[in-house]
């Protein structure tokens, strides 16, 4: 189980290689990987984005991050686990976060990445802060529901 | 007694500063240490309070030495 | 979107990259990646498996996995979409099946990518057999609810 | 009339062969089609039918030139 909080943009797929290297324990056990990726985009709500800044609670940040994990564990059957999450400067069509969850069986990794994800965007300490193309800047007030 | 309390994001341009030392001697609630902090500003709806890292609720009471942390609703993912 | 029946392995993580290098289109738009990946365990049933060989219909199969995003698309809103499947022989970790979603928002991303998962193991004419360590061989008999 | 019929995987196995042709005068349905390729063996339980590579019920009729394939359930993913 990693989580990992970056300035840098990242490359998810790069991430996921790097990472897979050192699941050698659970080689041939994992029979499914779900992943999630969020990526910035350049429209919201009603406005063009320019782009954007995520502030954070550093330290805060990772015992919810680990707290999220941990339930997801509670709830499911998980060999392992990965989140990258951005802070700082983004600009449209960068990753945002990258979640990820290898399993045995497919329920389990479908239903914790998810759960994973919507557990991230209800209780981690980051804020959304858009740059709109008139030059202004807006926070994002509240996080709407990923089951709609 | 002495805490620590920080602002973030929309809230720490509201409050116009992003931490505040406080001392106190008598215990306080997390309601009450905002009061103390900020009596003049409105409290935006919807803020959240952590003591230490973690979410309670506003009755919670502030032992010595506490962190504790106003902000507005998450916006992360 | 894009459909592959391959017998060669392949690594998800570089068809991505290659096949993301054709959504120009999509730039800017895309907020919501969700991905499946399906790979070889070695354990099956209660016996140590060593490979396993996948047939299939040619043909109907991509027939029927066109009929899956083709229904996905009509419960959800996807702008592109990549599924990839092994054929012929497999060793244990090797990967089996690739679903890509992408979407504006994640709750398209995320539902779609697991109908199509659900919907490729019911209805595409995929069959797996596989080989013990007893060096015997063994139909799988049939593919378990991925909800339970 | 004349028709092809595919079987595969272990249905393939069961029937001793992957292709049948198979020429009748008249209108059958896929279960007559079963019967008249394989009179003398047990159709395994839960074999699906396809019609020119699309699902179809055991009553459904086959044209000339239509290729029928039998099958175990699909097992991929």
């Amino acid at each position: 189980m990693a989580i990992k909080i970056t300035e840098l943009a990242f490359d998810p797929y790069h991430e996921l290689k790097l990472y897979q290297n050192t699941q050698l324990e659970h080689l041939g056990a994992i029979g499914a990987t779900s992943l999630f990726i969020g990526t910035m985009r350049d429209f919201n709500q009603g406005s063009q984005v320019t782009g954007m800044s995520i502030e954070h609670y550093p330290g805060m940040t990772e015992k919810q991050l680990d707290l999220c994990i941990e339930k997801a564990q509670g709830l499911w059957s998980i060999l392992d686990s990965l989140i990258i999450h951005r802070v700082g400067t983004i600009t449209p069509n960068e990753v945002i976060v990258l979640i990820a969850v290898w399993s045995a069986h497919r329920g389990d990794a479908f239903d914790a990445t998810r759960y994973i994800m919507e557990a991230l965007k209800s209780t981690v300490p980051f804020w959304k802060k858009e740059c709109l193309e008139t030059d202004t800047e807006r926070w994002v007030i509240s996080n709407t529901s990923g089951y709609q | 007694m002495s805490i620590k309390v920080y602002y973030f994001a929309s809230l720490k341009e509201h409050v116009g500063s992003s931490e505040h030392e406080l001392d106190f001697t008598q215990a306080l609630t997390v309601n009450e240490v905002w009061l103390q902090a900020n009596a003049e500003l409105v409290l935006p709806q919807n803020t959240l309070a952590a003591i230490n890292m973690d979410y309670v609720s506003w009755d919670s009471l502030v032992s010595d030495g506490d962190v504790v942390a106003f902000f507005p609703p998450v916006t992360g993912g």
